[in-house]
């Protein structure tokens, strides 16, 4: 038993400080105020602090922490993206999660589990082979496997999946999972321990911009001066954006995901379809989280569907027949704010000293990392981090689009 | 599941329908700037409000208009293109 | 123990049920639950808790003791308290290591001191031990198991119309349902249980049924109407958008529509905290009253009640009617209002101490049942010896649904419960779940609601009904009892107790949904609904705060778990098939997944494999003739004056001057510039086109040219008649030779030229005609009404046998127009691909007035080109493993490109392919570098297109 | 047997061997008789394949004025049909398309008058099936997400909805007591639905018949 533990029982007061200090009270001005205490907002302010020392650092966080899609995802870490600027932004991601269980001292149980994305028609086998190929040109795991392979795997899968079997796979052994909500306190502890504040509750109400540079924000508990301020706000990012007339291609959907009751494990690794609209792992606490397309019509709210999870179970019996006895106990959605081509928009904005973390779609959560310090990096810096650079919103300007889309049926 | 009310149809589970998105009325494409037309091509009105909107009931082909808060989902009227000219 | 026959039970005493619990055998009657089944037979303990292992029984008997959960053959966690008995069952407690009885996971209830709340975010994880560590964890975990054997169930789902559903069968639903039939209205009754009347049939106060609802039994009332349907064993599973119910009973999930909805849901009592209140023996005084009266079942023979309402005092009078020595009653209020059932327990002579808590329930020697309480009151403590607790404090309201349809809840002090402050339209609320308690007002309640429901849903009018204020509060604002060692059980599905809720508040998860996800409350099966509220208490006193101002968690479906097989259904997946489906299916077609069709890829010969297959079927065209069903292309017509003025609009060529009984090839772009369809245009009069789409594009492209249409308003009309026609493409040299036997049509090069259209008789048969080239040889679309599409194909397969026609399918006819250097939208193309990419320029015909797309396209055509499709070849002595599709290729270790397109043609004798390369690389003779999977590459030469037949010498006659 | 030309969309699924078949001049042949067992199939839930019938779609502005024109009274409302004296009906799907069934001889004349400005013809190539029997409302509720009971109240009602997945054409025909609902489907669907619709059926107690045994 690790002696962390032997802690707990030989102190009679529970031995654990409060991850988070509370702050009364505003400052007046904060060198850089981050709208969102999500994954990214805290991230950066975390990144911020690290690598920049940069401290006097406000999140403001209308809800509570993580309680947007950081903690509505479906967890899932991978970095097997179609483009070159998506693969090394990705795969620079799952670096760090590697470490962050250590680095944060909390555990994130970031579990490596292998990522199966099935093909059920020629074309996605196609695609497959494209995504693998760029993959391994940077280093990152990745192949295409035959039907057998997947098996071997998952032995327990329907191969034939109903009316779409599957012809193959793309296999990504790094693929992985994490505990969400607790990546968030990770990031918020550390971001509070080097001076961050971070101030729930807090709503912002409007951006003040004076001859296009940024000077404060108005909140729910009064104003902050400020020259730099991030927006990580997800969901969330276009009622920001209205405040300083920013246009964007973003649109919201809803996204919708669902879990069983707990059953004892039998899937290790995680397992997408594109053509089924599925994708799905079982948590550590053995329930199986299952996720599939976005909402068809944009909507901003978090409001469940009953066709989403007919669908959803219909489609989950044709791959595993099996699970006919299994029990959703619960949906939920989140609110996934949608690019054309299906990669984030990062980076700086018209407005001086106002920065975006944005486009998060349904990939956002396994960006978490490398968003916070690619983030920190161009605020504080004011020049976007170079694996930003595919991302900037200047590229719907110029009909540069990233590409993403090519490989993402379901994009998770 | 939501209730859209076709125009010819009537009242209808949402399923039967296909989304297209806001009408975004198109700038000239022989006077605008390259920078507009960009802005048309690509930006949306991405925050929450009442839209108009395209839809069409599949099983009829019916294409008409529908207003809608995007925040609440709440169609607050349907009507054909037409009858807005 | 089993009781004498209790009135009312619902048992079948007539019918012994046989079956096994953790291997051994019972009996129980027809009617009993898993869990009244196994405490008649006195058989101990039901289950395992999550994380310790802790022993325990029956806690609500209504649907969340989740700790009395059983795995029944294939069938993971089935709740034992609702679950009926059925003759043969197999039963055995979930996750327990070594049986019910002697669980060796029990030894984590002794180390709990070390595995405080959150624990395991505090250690595991040193990046090498963490594995390790999480297979431990993985072994520990979850409940259930799943059988791999379980067939895939597919169910009878259905939709249903309601004019006004209630949701309870208790007393204030079927008041509801009563007076919003009588009004006129269609109702639908759900409960969940196996017999309507909820509360009213098991709260008795120690009498049979009480006398007024002997004198007017609503559920008979409810039983008689005609405009009621009841239906028991089913319970509302969500509430979703426009009363939209999904409603659960047996193995029908039921999609109820309806125009209002009453809520009747109830309240779920709640349990006290105190230490060891989770041993076998204490319960909710609603489960003993449910085991006796409903079951027969004497849960215990010497209760304590512990009580702080009038319900409490009733559960104690009805246990005593049923044998139980009541030792005490034991009232957290130290003064109440003396009500009705107060008086009767005090008249009986049993002992009523106000102001008494229990300090701690102590187990039995074997730990696995309870032997008495340490109580105290008064400044005084003292030890009671029972077999039982009873806990009757109060109520949390079954708001679940009411949540989900966006009703704002407000905490009444004087209730001190969350009732609904503003209901939706069509939405209402009655009974406990409304904060009325006393039986008589949850009535009046309900025939409020019904009434006024009825009224929302068009019938009559809402009567006025005034329904009293309750006399005293039902529920203890604090029925927490802190204890230094702790085990005072908060969380029984996550094995929570109070300090825990002080550690997580003091590690900073102060908000209510932040501490939900830390301590994970209510995230088990239960989903909190036996300790959301103490969670919210107990957060509210740590941070001193009102439980209104600490709110609520959000409530998402499901009421209650639904099984897969319910939502899945019977899993519809509609299919396409062609007019000449059973005609592949005989010449033994490989078939291939095309959208929503099933299209032959190749067809199977017996002593050849499918490259030979596909290359026999490639070559039969070159040579003879072949013959391919194309009729999943997509097929519209355009009519009217403006006909060509659309197509001029949407397509990226010139149709306006196309000449009548001419054809044209046809490229769609989106506003962005982007190719996304291509198809062939074809002139059958000024004003009346008739044009092809892609296989995957034809639902949509239709669709969308409707809207366009409707919003340019020009004059003619789109139909779409993809599925009225059937379509073949007969190519080859010999295929004007087959042709000519079925057709009197003029077939030569001059009246028949390449690229026209004809309209003509084949094989006796109304058909158009189109000579396109797309696989290379000289050929003919022919399209022909649906109906008669397979006599086409007979009559051209018998004819073709003088010709040895062969029948292809989609692979041959890829290889065909590879060779061709044809492209196909979407595997030659991706999602930015626009037409300057793949060399469509030739088509572009950027100086008409407007199409979509164009203004786009001026942009992009200013800007210098980033990639180029070109067709490579392989040398002809290549014989190593050949590149694929997607390979990329390499320049000076960068990517460069990739592979679109490969086969090995059989014509050329070598590789050939397209590729997307960068600009500088599209040279033809351009030597590029593809690199294989294994990371070897293989050297190509960039060739001109097409690769076959470059000078389209095949459509013109021989000279 | 062989089978002249046309047939019906499924006419693959209607070749058991059991069938009795009906085949008229220039019509795909038709099932009478699809086993012994079809009386009791079609009391209980009994799928009909009505494919055969010849059939004409129009549709356009001038659909209207063109079809009056022909001497045909119309359906005044949009989304409602009105019966032929001679068995066949003539629906108004939205407001400007127009399907007219049974007739040869009408059907003929529709389809070879030629069209006139903003009139545009339609090949009907539909899968038609008949429903009836006491338990056709259950298949109607696993299939269907629209109360069905509001054609039965106005049988004149046409209603455009979508069932298994596939979008259909729906009237009811027949008697209050015993309602035949009549359905069209594109016909490259109509295995699917035919098979589906026979498949619940099956289960329900009844299944595919003839149209023999239709009340």
């Amino acid at each position: 038993m690790p002696w962390r533990l032997l802690r707990f029982a030989t102190t009679k007061k529970h031995p654990e400080p409060r991850m988070f200090t509370e702050h009364a009270e505003l400052k007046p001005s904060y060198d850089v105020v981050i709208i969102g205490g999500g994954g990214h907002g805290l991230a950066a302010a975390y990144y911020l602090g690290r690598d920049h020392g940069i401290t006097n650092v406000a999140v403001l966080e209308k809800g509570y922490i993580g309680g947007g899609n950081t903690g509505r995802n479906t967890t899932i870490i991978r970095s097997n993206y179609l483009t070159p600027e998506g693969v090394k932004f990705y795969d620079e991601s799952v670096n760090l999660w590697q470490d962050l269980s250590q680095e944060f001292d909390l555990n994130l149980f970031y579990a490596n589990r292998g990522h199966f994305t099935l093909a059920h028609t020629d074309s996605a086998l196609r695609t497959m082979r494209w995504r693998a190929e760029v993959n391994k040109h940077y280093g990152v795991d990745s192949e295409v496997v035959g039907p057998d392979f997947v098996k071997r795997a998952a032995p327990m899968i329907n191969l034939s999946c109903g009316h779409a079997p599957i012809l193959g796979a793309l296999y990504h052994a790094p693929g992985s999972i994490a505990r969400h909500d607790a990546v968030a306190w990770g990031y918020g502890r550390g971001a509070d321990m080097r001076g961050a504040e971070i101030h729930q509750q807090t709503e912002v109400l409007g951006i003040d911009v004076r001859g296009g540079k940024v000077c404060g924000v108005q909140t729910s508990r009064g104003y902050i001066a400020t020259d730099k301020v991030l927006c990580a706000v997800a969901g969330f990012t276009p009622r920001i954006l209205d405040m300083v007339d920013i246009k964007t291609p973003i649109t919201i959907h809803p996204l919708q995901a669902m879990v069983s009751e707990p059953l004892k494990p039998w899937l290790d690794p995680i397992l997408v379809s594109g053509s089924l609209h599925i994708y799905v792992s079982q948590s550590a606490r053995g329930e199986l989280v299952m996720g599939a397309s976005l909402d068809p019509y944009e909507l901003h709210s978090t409001r469940s569907t009953l066709d989403f999870v007919e669908g959803l179970s219909a489609h989950m019996l044709d791959m595993f027949p099996f699970l006919s006895h299994v029990k959703v106990m619960r949906q939920w959605a989140g609110m996934a704010d949608m690019t054309p081509d299906f990669a984030p928009i990062m980076g700086k904005t018209p407005i001086e000293g106002f920065y975006l973390d944005a486009g998060w779609g349904t990939w956002g959560f396994k960006a978490t990392p490398v968003c916070g310090k690619t983030m920190a990096h161009t605020i504080a810096t004011d020049t976007p981090h170079p694996l930003i650079n595919g991302f900037s919103l200047d590229r719907f300007r110029n009909y540069s689009l990233t590409g993403e889309k090519g490989a993402a049926s379901v994009g998770h | 599941m939501k209730i859209m009310t076709c125009p010819f149809n009537g009242p209808r589970p949402v399923s039967e329908f296909f989304y297209w998105g806001e009408i975004r009325p198109m700038p000239d494409p022989a006077t605008c700037s390259d920078e507009s037309w960009a802005d048309y091509i690509f930006n949306r009105n991405g925050a929450p409000g009442v839209k108009q909107e395209w839809w069409c009931h599949i099983a009829s082909n019916t294409w008409f208009i529908a207003e809608r808060n995007t925040e609440k989902d709440l169609v607050l009227r349907t009507y054909l293109f037409e009858e807005e000219l | 123990m089993r009781l004498p026959p209790v009135p009312g039970e619902w048992l079948d005493r007539s019918v012994d049920v046989s079956f096994s619990f953790e291997g051994k055998t019972y009996r129980g009657h027809a009617g009993d639950t898993i869990s009244s089944a196994l405490l008649a037979a006195d058989a101990g303990i039901l289950g395992r808790s999550f994380k310790y292992h802790r022993p325990r029984s029956v806690l609500s008997m209504a649907n969340h003791d989740v700790n009395a959960v059983c795995q029944w053959g294939d069938r993971p966690n089935v709740r034992a308290d609702v679950t009926r008995l059925q003759a043969g069952m197999d039963l055995a407690a979930v996750n327990t290591f070594g049986g019910l009885k002697s669980d060796k996971a029990s030894v984590l209830g002794s180390l709990s001191r070390f595995l405080p709340v959150g624990f395991y975010y505090k250690s595991f994880h040193t990046k090498r031990l963490f594995p390790m560590w999480e297979r431990l964890f993985r072994t520990l975990t979850g409940l259930g198991k799943v059988s791999f054997n379980t067939p895939h169930i597919r169910t009878a789902k259905r939709y249903g119309f309601c004019d006004v559903l209630v949701i309870g069968a208790g007393p204030s639903g079927l008041a509801a349902a009563l007076a919003a039939a009588e009004q006129g209205a269609e109702v639908v009754v759900v409960d969940e249980n196996a017999r309507a009347g909820g509360s009213g049939g098991y709260v008795r106060g120690g009498f049979g049924p009480q006398a007024e609802q002997l004198a007017d039994d609503p559920l008979t009332r409810v039983l008689a109407h005609p405009g009621v349907r009841l239906m028991t064993e089913t319970y509302a599973a969500g509430y979703y958008a426009d009363h939209w119910v999904a409603l659960v009973g047996g193995d029908v999930l039921t999609k109820m529509r309806t125009k209002s909805v009453v809520v009747a849901s109830g309240a779920y009592e709640q349990p006290a905290v105190f230490r060891n209140n989770d041993l076998p023996g204490i319960m909710l005084a609603s489960a003993a009253q449910r085991l006796i009266y409903r079951y027969a079942v004497r849960p215990m023979q010497q209760a304590v009640v512990l009580t702080a309402n009038q319900d409490g005092y009733r559960a104690a009078l009805d246990l005593a009617a049923h044998g139980v020595e009541i030792v005490a009653v034991l009232d957290l209020r130290l003064s109440s209002t003396a009500s009705e059932p107060e008086l009767a327990v005090k008249a009986r002579g049993i002992p009523v101490l106000p102001g008494h808590h229990i300090v701690e329930a102590l187990p039995g020697a074997n730990g696995k049942s309870v032997v008495g309480a340490i109580v105290a009151g008064r400044g005084k403590m003292r030890t009671l010896a029972c077999d039982g607790i009873l806990m009757s404090i109060g109520w949390a309201p079954a708001a679940n649904l009411l949540y989900q349809a966006g009703t704002r809840m407000r905490y009444e002090q004087s209730l001190e419960q969350f009732v609904p402050d503003t209901l939706p339209p069509g939405v209402f609320a009655c009974g406990r779940v409304n904060g009325v308690h006393t039986l008589s007002a949850r009535r009046l309640d309900g025939q409020r609601a019904g009434s006024a429901a009825a009224a929302h849903a068009g019938f009559g009018d809402a009567r006025v009904i005034t329904v009293p204020a309750e006399m005293e509060c039902p529920t203890h604002p604090w029925p927490i009892v802190a204890h230094p060692k702790g085990k005072n059980f908060v969380d029984f599905d996550e094995d929570l107790q109070l300090k825990d809720f002080e550690n997580a508040v003091q590690e900073g998860f102060d908000n209510i949904e932040l501490l939900k996800r830390f301590s994970t409350v209510g995230m088990g099966p239960s989903q909190g609904k036996h300790s959301n509220m103490n969670a919210l208490r107990i957060l509210a006193r740590l941070t001193g705060r009102e439980p209104q101002q600490v709110g609520t968690t959000t409530a998402r479906p499901f009421f209650h778990p639904v099984p897969m097989s319910l939502l899945g259904g019977r899993g519809f997946s509609p299919e396409r098939r062609t007019p000449l489906h059973a005609r592949h299916e005989a010449l033994g077609a490989q078939w291939m997944m095309a959208s929503v069709w099933q299209r032959p890829e190749h067809y199977r010969l017996t002593d050849k494999d499918r490259q030979q297959c596909i290359r026999e079927e490639a070559m039969a065209v070159r040579q003879n003739v072949g013959l391919i069903d194309v009729g999943t292309l997509g097929k519209l017509e355009v009519i009217g004056p403006q006909a060509a003025e659309l197509l001029e609009r949407v397509y990226i060529s010139k149709y306006a001057n196309l000449k009548v009984g001419m054809t044209r090839y046809a490229v769609m772009c989106d506003e962005s510039g982007v190719v996304i369809d291509d198809g062939v245009v074809g002139r059958l009069a000024e004003d009346h086109f008739y044009f092809t789409t892609t296989t995957s594009g034809a639902a949509t492209i239709y669709r969308e040219l409707s809207r366009l249409n409707t919003m340019w308003r020009l004059d003619c009309g789109i139909v779409n008649h993809t599925g009225a026609f059937a379509a073949v493409n007969l190519a080859g040299p010999k295929s004007r030779a087959l042709l000519s036997r079925l057709t009197s049509l003029d077939l030569s090069a001059t009246a028949f030229p390449y690229l026209a259209l004809r309209e003509g008789v084949v094989a006796g048969i109304p058909a158009r005609l189109m000579r396109v080239g797309f696989v290379g040889e000289w050929g003919y679309e022919i399209h022909v009404p649906a109906n008669q599409g397979a006599t086409l194909w007979d009559a051209l397969m018998a004819a073709g046998k003088a010709f040895a026609l062969r029948p292809f399918g989609v692979e041959a006819q890829r290889l065909l127009r590879l060779e061709k250097g044809h492209i196909i939208i979407g595997q030659d193309t991706d999602g930015l691909t626009n037409p300057f990419d793949v060399g469509l320029e030739w088509a572009l015909k950027m100086d008409k007035p407007f199409f979509v797309g164009q203004r786009s396209l001026h942009v992009i055509g200013r800007q210098p080109r980033k990639q180029k499709l070109v067709g490579f070849v392989l040398d002809a002595q290549f014989n190593g493993s050949a590149p694929q599709e997607c390979h990329l290729v390499i320049d000076c270790g960068e990517i460069a490109g990739r592979v679109t397109s490969i086969a090995w043609s059989p014509t050329l004798g070598c590789h050939i392919g397209l590729a997307f390369v960068r600009p500088e690389l599209a040279e033809t003779g351009t030597a590029i570098a593809i690199r294989l999977t294994d990371r070897s590459t293989v050297s190509a030469t960039v060739a001109r297109t097409p690769f076959y037949d470059p000078d389209n010498l095949k459509q013109k006659e021989p000279a | 047997m062989k089978f002249p030309s046309p047939l019906s969309p499924i006419h693959d699924a209607l070749l058991t061997g059991a069938a009795v078949w009906n085949s008229a001049d220039s019509l795909p042949p038709s099932v009478s008789q699809f086993d012994a067992s079809d009386p009791q199939k079609a009391a209980l839930l009994g799928v009909a394949d009505h494919s055969h019938l010849p059939r004409a779609g129009v549709k356009g502005p001038g659909a209207t004025g063109w079809l009056a024109e022909l001497g045909l009274s119309l359906p005044s409302r949009s989304n409602s049909w009105l019966p032929f004296p001679d068995g066949g009906l003539i629906g108004r799907l939205g407001n400007t398309e127009y399907l007219i069934e049974g007739n040869a001889a009408r059907v003929a004349q529709i389809m070879q008058t030629p069209r006139a400005p903003g009139v545009y013809p339609v090949l009907r190539q539909d899968a038609v099936f008949a429903l009836c029997g006491s338990r056709v409302n259950e298949l109607l509720l696993q299939t269907c997400n629209v109360d069905f009971r509001c054609l039965v109240a106005d049988p004149t009602q046409l209603l455009l909805t979508s069932m298994a997945g596939v979008s259909v054409l729906v009237l009811v025909a027949g008697n209050k007591i015993h309602p035949v609902y009549r359905l069209w489907c594109d016909g490259t669907y109509g295995l699917y639905l035919w098979e589906t619709l026979t498949g619940i059926a099956e289960e329900l107690g009844g299944g595919g018949i003839g149209l023999d045994a239709l009340p």
